[in-house]
This record gives structure tokens, sequence and C-alpha cells, in this order.
């Protein structure tokens, strides 16, 4: 199908945050998306889109169907309607390994990582869409194959001192606890450099210390590598804090958009949370 | 007109085999559903089975050879014969042992592992007791007879006869094989519709956690899965046993029933019937046809082939359940 | 001694040095830092290209003659990068302790009014930034790590790298310039600036010039041959003199390499990794090392710990002499030989201590089984008695005559005499310039011939001419029955029990003496869980009985050995009690250096102290402390005070008859 | 407790991502090297030769491959005796074509003739997992050595269905056939398992291995970030298959001399090189030669105890085994899934941190 170039765009005009950080036009623009499993709608009708170098945050109470919508957005699910366009492209349905190479990255809410291997080598998988190298040279260790590895490492490394976690380097991840798996978790996604990077609950099952990590991290990853960020998340308090906008989802609708401060005065949001206060 | 009656009659010879097959796949489906175990060593608790019949039949001396390696004493008969029904039942006995010593020294260890590992570890126990059946009862290949009647079966041939003018060669153990097949099939579905312990069979196939939290008893259930697997394997044993003698190829044999699964799901009783018929005459056909021109002998892959294109095209099997994958 | 002694061969300054090895050894590694999971190295030549570009740059931000460059930071390249740029300008290093609050910060950055400060991270930038409120007299402010600074007002700020950028830049520009003013500096020009920690007071900026530094340096790299293929592992405070003499003044004139970790929680690792050949450490790393060998050992399998005890008995009475060189029987000898094989050597190894050939340790006094256990495996560790205002080296033992109750003997080109009250002095050419812009206290400390007062009070042994300290001159009291008091003494022999952490002994003035005890949570811990003793807090374990108890039994044994000289048998404890807080520098208890002061203790601790006088046998008290964060809380506990018993002199027995 | 690794620092990545990152361990391995090449070869008799060393290396082979296939990937097969089948066939298929043509050559060329074999009957592993694949993958053994049993054209119309290597040389040395010596035979599967052996680390300690494992850890997860499942999968079966294609091929040419496909490449081919990778270690190469060792030896010091010093009939030492074997799987998955690899990588471990416990 012919790439229609994206019109939306013009619509955005680039500004500059309060605390200096610069937002682009728009990187992906989600339009009239619905989903179902055989009879469930788990996502009606719903359209927003994320701006280069914003932190743009989809919040709403278990099962409003954010993970469906990110599952969407990686294109790990193809919708029955609507379309997804990214970087002024509309993307046509195609393998989601194809996805990640066009530039998105994402960590999952129950984590999934390599068990097997060490946190270095799961990091490393991150930028094996970059390798160039062919089988013969990697079965040689010979012509690009070990300069490549070598200069992924490099990459690789600058990103676990970023994380601050030079200390488990070379622990098989299996033996990780559960926040350390979030954060080698981030790091690999990282490693593949995205255009926009995708967290599921970045923050689930953390304690707050952990959770104020994590937070600095999302932060300072927006901040010194200018990465747009869309993340989902079910605790309202932490995300109000580190987005530029927010989206409210609930039961597979979107019932908010906006500011924190927007979102945060939406009577619909504010039942819809009511609702949901004891889950 | 010939041709059709001599495919015809191949059919029906297949669909005899074809039961055979099924009734070693339905020791499989049975410890699949209930246990998750894939047990790759149903082929050879079938001739285990046949061979510890045969020895308690012919009062053979277990270990013989080894005592006399060991001891330099030779005793290879304790010289007295036991009646066939009697031996079936001791060996059934031996059966139920043997699924208690497999539940307790290897099974128990290995709960909550990969499917594919547990798998592996059948293989170690197909290896295990086949050194095990030869140690005890010697690798000699043996007849095996129970007092299944035998040979060309008359009545079916006349029958044919005047039918179509042509008669049918059917195996008369083929026909009760048969229907002793299909007893058993019976029994085991009557068996675990209106029991107490069929009932819960029913329940940890469906749902471990659940089964467990209602008080059942995981292990129970396993042992007691595990010996009617062994004594579907005698039964199988002792049809193919008659049929072609008693060897190491009979667990090889067994081995058809994978593919059975393959078509017809490893979880449902039917399926592994259907599964069964179909290879049984799919595989009878082929060779009927096409053997001749490729030189014979397809039966060794057909199966296997067949079930791999199956599974490319529908990996669930016949009656297994989709499968979807979540993040 | 000759106080004037001239620069070899024209190395008179560091600068000078550095060219030397850029010139002699340039392929030979300088620096190495392990960053991005592997040791970075930088050979002699690049160190130079390094540091002349950052002085470089330095001159293009206006760096001026004898301006103060303030450096803050963990141990990296960089920041001793920083340290000989600022002296290519002719400017002089002021490094400070990184852990310092904001307001010790404030004091020193107004004192030295330096103009440039060089930091480590965000964390130092914004310590500096509040620090200097009020007067700014900071003009630029450098950073080594950029991580979180974009969004900081860049008008008088810069990113280590950019600086070196600009001046490589400048090259044209500066590099005259740069040239004259390193040829300028002369032996007696300021090489280092160094603020002593003072154990009472404001600290005090210690001025020590080249001469100092070099000479120094040559003499003691001499004392014990250090070559310039040593791995020194430098993690110890850069405000520190020892980390200047050892990292810089050393390195610089062997032209050995210098390793920086990773950073404080990989420190044990990368100590692993390099296996220093010359090692410094104070007391307390030792003796968190001892104790985390003998608790892992704890749970170590039967086999392994009978070879440990076994071996470990072996090297207990063998070994030492075998490390001295002193003859042992051919037997011990292989079976020496044998331990090494199956216990020390992998020990030595799993520690990271391997390869060292000459190790020192002080600033405290080390427990003599401390001491001998590390030295029964081979490894050659020394003690040396010094200060800053002697840039470190006063004495030192010389190899093969080392004791753990002596300090060793006069460095080389060091005089030592003790005045009639026992007080040490010495005159060397390391004795200090000045205290920066406080001529009265450096007055009082060195008179007119350059003698100085160490306020230690020693005396040298007769038979092996070692000198001994046994205390601080002025903590050397009279009991009110006139006997001497010397708690230090007392405090370190406590100190030796790794159950104890820290002893305040008191009595000065008074009939009896008595001891606040501060006890090891590591060690004390590990005790209670294996005679399952539950407790929930530092405070609750502190005031157990069970530990009271063995506290008291240290006491007494402490006591009984004091008995032994009949001139410091005044000193023993009648009564003690466990402090229910640990003694902390954030709380102004002790020195960043872990001394503790005295001073403030006694205000402090008044009411407990009172209690342990009249009588009574537990006092109710409130203390305040300071977080983490630097908030402050107040602590209440009822501590409560135990009586230990005390063994009668000789003197006192005669009095009984 | 051997190890010193005290100033054994890494100031490089290449050093630091090196196969043996400590001293010693290098030392080891290159002793061991010098040795195989060194020593061996001149005190090497035919007996060493034939019933240890040389089917030793030539398993080892085969076990690097379905290790890569299986431990690496998480594929499993069990058609690894059809593969060694194709490469053996292939081999003398192309041996007895183009004689001019080195053997050597012929036996790589055999490697590659499996790999595409490999990669087609891989392909259904793009849809089934687990022992769903590990069934299918009995569809390769027993439709393939039915195939080199029932078409002459294989086995050149040979009246006995056999295929002879027919005698070859290399730099005039006998390397194929009757009069081949036992040091030549050991010398040619020795450069074979290096060469192969050291492959099989480039292939596994980067890209690709990464790769592999990431399939075989958690392949949605792989995909998401990247990963094409059908060139990840079709790899790891195209070497696989390769490497137990050339072990084939060598069984045949080197050390056997004369096969039959039903005879010599059976279904047991299949598992025994499956205990091999499952006893030595999943996932690890050292394991591979390990498992390979292992099996390769316990028969043979079975028959020397029981036949040999107990004079028990060789039957029964026969069937002991296959106990034992079984026995020894079902035990390694019990108590050690990673095999002996497992096992020494935690002595070595402890060795390290030795007087410690942790």
């Amino acid at each position: 199908m012919m790439p229609q170039t994206q019109q939306a765009a013009t619509g955005a005009e680039p500004y500059i945050t309060p605390d200096g950080r610069k937002i682009g036009g728009v990187l992906m623009d989600l339009r009239n998306i619905t989903l179902r499993f055989g009879g469930v709608t788990a996502i009606k009708d719903i359209s927003f889109d994320i701006r280069e170098g914003e932190i743009r945050a989809i919040i709403g109470p278990n099962g409003a169907g954010k993970s469906s919508m990110m599952n969407v957005m990686s294109g790990f699910y193809v919708p029955q309607e609507g379309e997804v366009w990214f970087r002024g492209e509309r993307r046509p349905q195609m393998r989601p390994y194809k996805v990640a190479r066009l530039g998105l990255a994402r960590t999952f809410q129950n984590i999934a990582l390599f068990d097997g291997m060490s946190v270095l080598d799961n990091i490393m998988t991150g930028r094996l869409t970059m390798v160039k190298s062919s089988l013969l040279e990697q079965a040689l260790w010979w012509g690009r194959a070990e300069a490549e590895e070598n200069r992924h490492r490099e990459q690789v490394e600058k990103i676990i001192d970023f994380l601050e976690i030079q200390n488990i380097r070379k622990t098989p991840v299996g033996r990780l606890p559960y926040g350390l798996k979030k954060r080698v978790e981030l790091a690999r996604a990282l490693a593949a450099e995205p255009k926009l990077l995708m967290l599921d609950e970045p923050m689930a099952g953390m304690n707050v210390e952990e959770k104020e990590d994590m937070s600095r991290f999302i932060l300072d990853v927006n901040d010194e590598f200018g990465t747009t960020i869309a993340l989902i998340e079910h605790d309202m308090g932490v995300v109000m804090d580190l987005s530029d906008r927010v989206v409210v989802m609930d039961y597979g609708r979107k019932i908010g958009d906006g500011t924190p401060d927007e979102v945060r005065n939406n009577q619909e949001v504010i039942d819809a949370y009511l609702g949901v206060a004891h889950d | 007109m010939d041709q059709l009656l001599y495919a015809s009659e191949v059919v029906v010879n297949g669909l005899m085999t074809g039961v055979m097959y099924a009734l070693v796949a339905l020791g499989f489906v049975l410890i699949y559903k209930a246990s998750g175990v894939f047990n790759y060593a149903q082929g050879v608790l079938a001739l285990f089975a046949a061979l510890t019949l045969i020895g308690i039949q012919q009062g053979q001396v277990p270990f013989a050879h080894l005592i006399s390696a060991v001891t330099g004493m030779h005793l290879d008969s304790f010289g007295w014969t036991v009646p066939s029904l009697l031996a079936i039942l001791l060996t059934a006995l031996v059966m139920v042992g043997l699924a208690i010593l497999i539940e307790a020294l290897v099974l128990k260890h290995l709960v909550g592992q990969e499917p594919i590992i547990l798998f592996m570890a059948t293989i170690g126990l197909a290896y295990f007791l086949e050194g095990l059946g030869d140690l005890m009862w010697g690798a000699s290949v043996k007849s095996l007879d129970v007092g299944l009647p035998q040979g060309l079966s008359e009545t079916v041939e006349t029958m044919t006869d005047s039918l179509f003018g042509y008669g049918f060669f059917i195996d008369r153990l083929d026909i009760w094989a048969t229907v002793i097949a299909a007893v058993l099939v019976a029994s085991l579905v009557a068996f675990s519709q209106y029991t107490k312990q069929g009932r819960a069979m029913r329940a940890v196939a469906d749902d471990h956690q659940a089964a467990l939290s209602v008080g059942i008893s995981l292990r129970f259930i396993w042992v007691m899965v595990w010996s009617i697997a062994g004594f579907v394997a005698l039964v199988a044993g002792i049809m193919w046993g008659t049929k072609s003698g008693v060897q190491f190829s009979l667990s090889l044999i067994a081995l058809k029933a994978l593919p059975v699964l393959m078509l017809g799901g490893f979880t449902s009783i039917p399926g592994a019937i259907v599964g069964g018929l179909i290879i049984g005459v799919g595989e009878k056909l082929f060779e009927f046809y096409i053997g001749p021109m490729v030189g014979g002998a397809t039966e060794n892959w057909f199966a296997y082939v067949l079930a791999l294109l199956f599974l490319v095209f529908r990996p669930q099997g016949l009656f297994g359940e989709r499968i979807i994958e979540r993040v | 001694m000759n106080a004037v002694a001239a620069p070899q061969a024209g190395l008179r300054s560091i600068p000078a040095l550095l060219a030397r090895n850029a010139t002699q050894m340039g392929n030979r590694p300088a620096y190495r830092e392990k960053e991005f999971g592997i040791w970075q190295g930088w050979t002699w030549a690049e160190t130079q290209d390094e540091i002349r570009a950052l002085a470089l740059g330095f001159l293009a931000l206006g760096l001026n003659r004898g301006d103060h460059v303030a450096i803050v930071g963990r141990n990296r390249p960089a920041h001793y990068w920083a340290m000989v740029a600022a002296q290519m300008c002719g400017a002089v290093p002021v490094p400070l302790y990184q852990d310092a609050v904001a307001s010790e910060m404030a004091y020193v950055l107004a004192h030295s009014r330096a103009r440039f400060v060089v930091c480590g991270d965000q964390e130092q930038v914004d310590k500096i930034i509040e620090a200097e409120e009020g007067d700014d007299t900071v003009e630029q402010i450098i950073y080594t790590d950029k991580r979180g600074m974009r969004k900081y007002d860049h008008s008088r700020m810069n990113w280590l790298a950019d600086v070196q950028a600009e001046g490589r830049a400048a090259h044209q520009r500066f590099t005259d310039e740069l040239d004259v003013r390193i040829a300028e500096l002369d032996y007696d020009s300021t090489c280092v600036m160094l603020y002593t920690s003072g154990t009472t007071g404001k600290p005090k900026g210690v001025v020590l010039s080249n001469r100092n530094v070099i000479e120094t340096a040559r003499a003691t790299s001499q004392f014990d041959g250090l070559k310039a293929s040593e791995e020194v592992l430098a993690y110890l405070p850069m405000a520190w003199v020892g980390d200047f003499i050892f990292s810089v003044g050393q390195a610089y004139w062997t032209g050995f390499c210098v390793n920086c970790p990773e950073g404080a929680h990989t420190m044990m690792t990368d100590l692993r990794e390099i296996g220093p050949t010359y090692f410094f450490a104070p007391p307390r790393v030792f003796e968190g090392q001892l104790t985390s060998v003998m608790i892992r050992m704890e749970d170590a399998s039967r086999l392994k710990k009978f070879l440990f005890d076994h071996y470990m008995k072996l090297a207990r009475r063998v070994g030492v002499a075998l490390t001295d060189g002193k003859p042992v029987g051919a037997l011990d000898r292989l079976r020496y030989g044998l331990g090494n094989l199956l216990v020390f050597g992998p020990l030595k190894n799993t520690l990271g201590y391997s390869r060292i050939r000459v190790g020192y340790t002080a600033g405290e006094a080390i427990g003599p089984e401390i001491f001998d256990f590390y030295r029964s495996l081979g490894i050659n560790l020394k003690q040396l008695y010094g200060q800053t205002e002697a840039t470190v080296f006063i004495t030192q033992q010389p190899d093969g005559e080392v004791r753990a109750d002596t300090v060793g003997v006069p460095s080389p080109g060091v005089e030592v005499r003790i005045a009639e009250n026992g007080e040490v002095f010495y005159r060397s050419p390391g004795t200090f310039v000045e205290y920066y812009q406080n001529p009265e206290s450096t007055a009082s400390t060195k008179d007119a011939e350059g003698w100085v007062a160490t306020g230690d009070a020693g005396f040298f042994e007769e038979a092996t001419g070692h000198l001994r300290i046994i205390d601080r001159a002025k903590d050397v009291g009279r009991m009110a029955d006139g006997s001497m008091f010397a708690p230090k003494y007392v405090e370190n022999k406590l100190k030796f029990y790794p159950n104890i952490l820290e002893a305040v002994v008191l009595g000065d003035g008074r009939e009896y003496c008595t001891a606040f005890i501060n006890i090891d949570l590591n060690a004390v811990g590990n005790w209670a869980e294996r005679n399952n003793i539950a407790y929930a807090s530092y405070q609750e374990l502190a005031g157990h009985p069970r530990v009271y108890e063995m506290i008291r039994s240290h006491i007494e044994e402490v006591n009984a050995s004091v008995a032994q000289d009949a001139m410091l048998s005044g000193c023993q404890i009648h009564r003690f009690l466990v402090l229910h807080k640990e003694l902390d520098a954030d709380d102004g208890e002790m020195t960043r250096t872990r001394k503790v002061k005295r001073g403030v203790i006694s205000e402090k601790f008044a009411d407990l102290i009172e209690g342990l006088y009249d009588g009574s046998d537990s006092v109710y008290t409130e203390t305040e402390v300071t977080y983490e964060d630097g908030r402050k809380g107040a602590l209440k506990a009822t501590v409560r005070i135990e009586d230990a018993r005390i063994v009668a002199t000789p003197a006192q027995r005669m009095a009984a008859e | 407790m051997l190890y010193r690794e005290a100033g054994d620092f890494k100031t490089s990545y290449r050093d630091d991502s090196q196969t043996f990152p400590l001293k010693l361990d290098r030392l080891g391995y290159y002793a061991a090297l010098a040795v195989a090449f060194l020593v061996v070869p001149f005190v090497i008799t035919d007996y060493w030769a034939n019933s240890v060393l040389v089917p030793f290396l030539i398993y080892a082979i085969a076990a690097l491959g379905l290790n890569i296939l299986t431990g690496y990937a998480g594929q499993v097969s069990l058609g690894s005796g059809g593969f060694m089948a194709v490469g053996a066939y292939a081999a003398y298929k192309l041996a007895t074509a183009f004689p001019e043509i080195s053997i050597l050559i012929h036996v790589l060329l055999a490697g590659g003739i499996t790999a595409m074999v490999g990669v087609l009957f891989g392909l259904p592993s793009l849809r089934i997992k687990g022992f769903y694949l590990a069934v299918a993958t009995l569809a390769a053994q027993f439709f393939l050595v039915w195939l080199f049993n029932k078409v002459p054209w294989f086995y050149n119309h040979s009246a006995s269905g056999q295929i002879t290597v027919p005698e070859r040389s290399f730099l005039g040395w006998i390397i194929t056939g009757p009069q081949t010596s036992a040091s030549a035979k050991y010398l040619v599967c020795l450069c074979f398992a290096v060469l192969l052996a050291w492959v099989a680390r480039n292939l596994t300690r980067g890209t690709m291995g990464r790769t592999w494992m990431a399939i075989r850890d958690m392949d949605i997860a792989a995909e998401i970030i990247g990963v094409n499942p059908l060139t990840a999968k079709m790899t790891a079966f195209a070497v696989s298959s390769f490497f137990i294609g050339v072990a084939g091929a060598l069984l045949f040419t080197v050390y056997l001399g004369a096969a039959e496909a039903s005879e010599t490449f059976g279904i047991n081919k299949s598992f025994l090189v499956l205990f091999m990778v499952i006893i030595g270690g999943l996932g690890s190469i050292f394991g591979s030669f390990a498992g390979a060792a292992f099996l390769v030896l316990l028969p043979v010091f079975l028959k020397n105890v029981l036949v040999g010093s107990l004079g028990w009939p060789t039957d029964l030492a026969a069937h002991l085994e296959l106990m034992i074997v079984g026995a020894l799987i079902v035990f390694f998955l019990i108590v050690e899934p990673h095999g002996l690899a497992q096992l020494w990588r935690v002595t070595k471990e402890k060795l390290r941190l030795w007087p410690f416990p942790h």
C-alpha cells in the first residue's frame, strides 16, 4: 500500500517544556483503533498521538485494555479496525520483529528476560538488529564480527553504567531480584536505541524506593538521550509527576487525554478510579 | 473391480492395525492427560509386559543369566508353567508395582519441570526398562500364546466370498484384537466417567492446582494412571506379541503411536482412536498403491511424514484446542 | 640534616617529573580506571597529553598563578590530572573530602578562596553550590561526570572533557604561556594544600612545597625499593595526605601505575582484579577484612575449616618468622609451603593480596593478632608513623624489623627527638611550609629551627631504636592520685577485640578510669546470630546483658594486661557502659578519618559520664542524631552501667601487706 | 584453590570476552591441545584409536551439532541418526563421483548437503514446539534411513546394499580405507573436532548465539525485540545439521569404512547423541565433549570390567549398559539438568572461592 504522508504532524507545533526539553512533532499516531478477541472487545475506537521527545502515559484501572493497546503499538496484536501511523507513514501489517526494526522497543509487564543468559548478554540482545556481520564471519570470528561485537559491547557498557548495574554485569538474570530485573529489561530496550520506548507497567510490584529509582531513570533516559517514552501504569500517583501528557482508558474506551492536571480534574477519570479504588 | 476389492480388504486390515495403534496410543493419552508427561516409554512398557507375561507363563527364573554369571549355578526354569489368565493377572500386578516404582523414583522428583525434560526422562526410562526386560527374561525372540485364536478366519472368507465372489483374508487375531480393544476403550471411558477415581483423574487433567486444592492426591492419581497405562501396554503387548513375536522391534512398532497422537491430539481419547485408524488405513493403502513403485516398506515412515505434514498445517491435531499466545 | 637538598636533574616539580616520565617511559601505564567493564588505561605519554590539554583549558578559563583549585570527588584519573594541571598553571590544588557535608565544605572554600572547583558529579556540584551560598568565591565549576548536569546554568560551569577539548583547540594561543608557567615552578613553590581533618577545632590548610613532596617521595621510594612496575590501588580519600604521596608523589617519582576502582561498591572486586604490589590501608580496613574472613569461614565445610585452622596455627607459629626471613626448620618450611598451596595462597588471592611486596598501615595502632594474621600469610605488612605536616613519613619499619607495638625507625632524612614531657618532635625535608593564612598556629607547631611537635607522646626502645607511641600528648593526663592517664593506650588495647568498634576511656583528674564502648555491629551481630540472641535494633543489641557480659570479659582482660605496666596500671577500667548509638562523623563525634573527638563527646554525653562516676547503675539519656539525608532526630535510651574487675598492681599489693 | 586471579585484569573487551578468561584455564587448554597434537599421535594404538579416541572425537562433533540445536536454540531433535546418514551417504556419493577431489573436501561438502536437508526438516519448527517437534523429527529419522535403504542410487546399486569407502590419501597419508593407520584416523578426526569446536564457540559467543538463546528462552519476547524466528531457527538447523553431517561422514569414511543405513544410523544413534548432550550439558561446548567421552568410555569400561575381568557373557554386559545409560539419563535430568558441564562449572567456582564457601 502506498505510504501516505502524515497530516497530523502539521497540527502539532514543536515547543519547549518548562524544564527545557524539546517536544517535536507527532511520532506515533493511533487512529480509531479497535481490537477484538473473538467476541470480547478489548479496545473500542481509540485515537491518540505520541510526540517526539515527550513522556506519554497510558493509565487506567486493571483490565482497561492498556496492555492490549501496547501490544497493538508494538505490532504484536493486529487491530481489526484503525490505523497505526509511525514517523509520518501508515504502518502496514507486519511481523513484530519487523516493527521492532522500525525503531520501537519495549519492556513487558511480567518481565520477559532471557533467563539462561547473563545480564550483559541480555542487554546485548537489544542490539541484535544492528549486526551486519555474516554467519561466516561470525563462524570464523573474523572480518566485521569481532570489531562489531566490541563496538556494541561499548554501547551496552555505557547503558550499564547509566543504569548503575555494573556490579551485576555477569550475573545470570535468573538470580536477580525483581527490581533489578526490571532495570535490566529497561537496559535491553535502551540498547536498541529506539525512536519510541514503550514501558509496560515499569513500576508494577516495586517498593517505594525502587519506584523512585525507576522514575529517576525514566526521566534521565528521556533527558539524556531525548528518547520518546510511552508508558503504562495503573498507579496514578507516579505517572502524574513523570509524564507530559496522559491518556486514560477504562473498559477499552478512552475517557481522558491531556496534561496530568487536566486529567486529574476530569470527572470521568475520577469516577473510573473511585470505582476501582480497591483493585 | 478386483482392485477395489483388494483395496477394501487392505482397508479392513488397515483398520485392524489401526486399532492396535490406537491401543498403544491410548496409554500415551492417559498418562499425558493426567500427568502432562509425554511417555516415550509406553512402547517399551508393552515389550516389558509381554516379556514378563511369557516369563511367568513358562515359569522362567528372572535374571537367570545374571545369577548364573555371578554365582555360576544354571537355573533357567522353575519347571512349572502358569495358566494364561493367572499369568496375565500376575503380570498386571507387576505392571502396577512398576508404576509405583516409576512414580516414586522418577516422576516425584520431576514435578514442575518443563514437558521436554519429562519427555527426555521417559526416553531414559525406556532404555532402562528395555535393558531390565532383557536382563530379566533374556533377549531372544519369543513367541507369545495366551490362547487367542489365530490364523485365517474362514467365516469371514466364506461370507465375503459368497458376497463378492472374493474371500477376504483376515486374521482371527485381528478381529479379536478389535473386539478387545473396543471393550478396553469402552471400559476406560466408563471408568473415567462413573468412578470416583476416574473423575479425580479427569479433574487433575483439567487443572492440577484446582485438583490439589480439593484434596486429590496427585501422587495417587499418577500411580493409578501409570498402572492403567501399564495394563493397556500389557494388552497391546499380548496382541502384538501374539501377532509378530516378542522382541525389541515391538517397542518400535509402539512408537507408531506418536504420529497417531500427532493426528489425534495428545489429550483426546477419541482422537487417539480416530488417529490410529487413519494411520493404520493410510499406511496400508499407501503401501498398497505407492509402495511397489518406491521399493516398499513405506510403513516405516509413512505415519511420521503424514503426521509431520499434518502438524505444519494444524499444530494442535484433530481434536486439540487452539493455543493463543500472550505477552 | 640539610633543609636545602638540591633537586636532582632539575626535577623541581610534579609537572617536571611528569615530563621526565613521558619521555623516559612514555609507553608504560600511568593510570588505569575500571570503567565500562574493563580497565581503561593511559600511558605516561597519553597522561601528559591529557593533563596539558586540561591545563590549557584552565588557562583558557582564566586560571591565574597562585589561585586555589578545589578538587572534590572519588579517586579518578581525571581528578589527579586536574591537580597536576593546576600545578602546571602555577595554581595550587586543594583536594577536599568528598563525603564532607556542605557546611564543612563551605568553611574550606571560604578559607582557601578557591576560584575553580573540579567536581566528580552532580552530587558534588550541588554541594558546592549550596556551600558557597552567600559569598560566591567560586568562579568556575568543572565536572567530570555529565550525568544529570544538562539542566544546570552553565554560565560558569563546564564538563571536564569540554575544558580539555577547548584547551586542545586553544593550543596555539596558550602553549607558550603554559610552558612559561611550568618553567616558573621551583623546588619551594607550593605543590599542594591539604586540609587536616583537625582533631580539635576548625581544619587547617597545610601548605606543602614541591621540596616536601618530592624529597619525601624520593627518600621513601628508595627505602622500600619501589620500582616503575609497581601497581597501586587509589581508593583512599584524595584529600588525605597519604593518598597524595602514594598516588602522586611516589607514583610520579618512580613512575608506577595508579589504578582507580569503578566505585565504592566494587572496591573489593577491583582490588582483587588488580592485585596491587604496593598497598596502603588503615587498620580498620584490615580489621574489617579479617572479620569478614572469619565470618565467611564460619559456614565453610568441615574439611575446609580443618585445613584453615590447622594451617593458620602453623602460620601463627612460623609464618611471621618466614616473612621476616628468619631461620625456620626445613620441615616447617615444607609444611608452610603446603599450607601456602592449600590455604594461604588462595586466601591471599581471594583478598587480592597475592602480589603485595610492600604494604603499610598507619593512622592508629593495629591489633597485634590482626597484624600478625596478615604477616603470617606472607604479606609484607609494615607500620609507619606520620602526619600531614610531615608529608606523611616520620618513622617507618624496615623490612625484617616489623612489630605490632612499634612504629619503626625514623624515615630517611627525618630527625626525631623526644621532649621531656614525652612528646615526639621531628624535623625533615618533608616538614610543611605553613598553615595557610594561620601564622600563629604555624608558629605554635613549628619552631624556628623547623622542629615540629607531633602532639603524640612516645619513647624510643633502647634495644631496637624503634619508636613507640603511647598516646596523644595532650591526652596523657594525670589522675587524681597523680598517676599517669593514657586513654588512647587503653582504648587501642580494647579496640583490638573485633567486637569493640570504638572505645572512649575517661578519667583525667578522677579517682578511677571508666569507658564508653561502641560495639561492632558486624561482629557482635554475627555472634548474636550464632548464639541465637534476638535483637531488633543496634540499641537493643548494645543493651543486651549477654553483650555486656562479653564486653566486660574483654575489659577485664585488658585491665590485666594494663596492670602489667606499673607506670600505666592506674588506667584500669573500673566501670563501663555500652553506648546506645554508633559514634559518627556526621554527628561531629569523630573526624572524617574516624578519630574520636573527646571534647565533643564529653559535652554531648555529660549525663552518662556523670552516671559513670556517681555509682548509679543506669542512666536515661536523649541524644541528637543526624540521619543520612541530613535530618536531625533525638535518640532516647536508658543505658546500663556495669563494674569491671580490676587487678591489683604490685604497688598496691605491697601497700595491702 | 588452584586459581591465582589477583592481577589478572582485563584492559580490553577482547580480553574480557575471550573463551578462557582465567590464565590457568588458558594454560590448561593449550597444554591439552599440545598433548593431543604432539604426543598422542605417536603413542596411539589401534585399540585406543578404534574403541576410544576416534569415536569420541566423531561423536563429540555430532554432540556439538545437536547441542547447538537443542542446547542453544532450544529445538529438540530425534533425527540426528538420519542426518548422520545423510552426511555419510553424501560423502560416499561425492567420493565415488569425484575421486580426484580430496575426500576431506567431500566431508565438508557432505556437511553442507546435510545442512540443506536439515533446514528442510527444520521448517515445521516454525509452527510446532517442544516434543511435538521432537516427534516430528522422527519423521526425518525414519524417512531418511528408509530412503538410503530403498533407493539403490544412494549405494551405487551395490549388491550388499552397503556403502564402502574407497581408499583415499591426503599429503601421501592414507586417511580412509582398511590401510589407514591409527594415528592418521585420529589426526583427521582431531583436526575436524578442534576446528568445529572453535567454530561452534565463535558462533555461540556472539550475535548468532544470543539470537538462538533468545529464541530458546522466550521466543515471543525474542521476536518482539527484533529477532526473526525464521532465520534464527533455520540457521540453528543448518549449522547443527552441518556438524552432524560432518560427523556422519567421518564416522563412515574414516572410522567404519563401511556402513548400512538402518544398521549404522538407526534411531538409537539419534538417542545416543541426544544422551551425550543431556549428560554432557545442554548449552555447553565443553559439555558436548564431556558427554561424548562419557558415553564412549562407559561401554568400554563395562566391557573391560564385566566381560574382561568377571568373564560375564557380552549380551549381559550390553543389557546392563542399557539400564545404566537409561538410569543415568533420568538421574542427570533429576539432579543436574545441565549435566557434567554444570558440575564442572560449580567445582570451578568452588576452587576460585577456596577456602571460602561463597
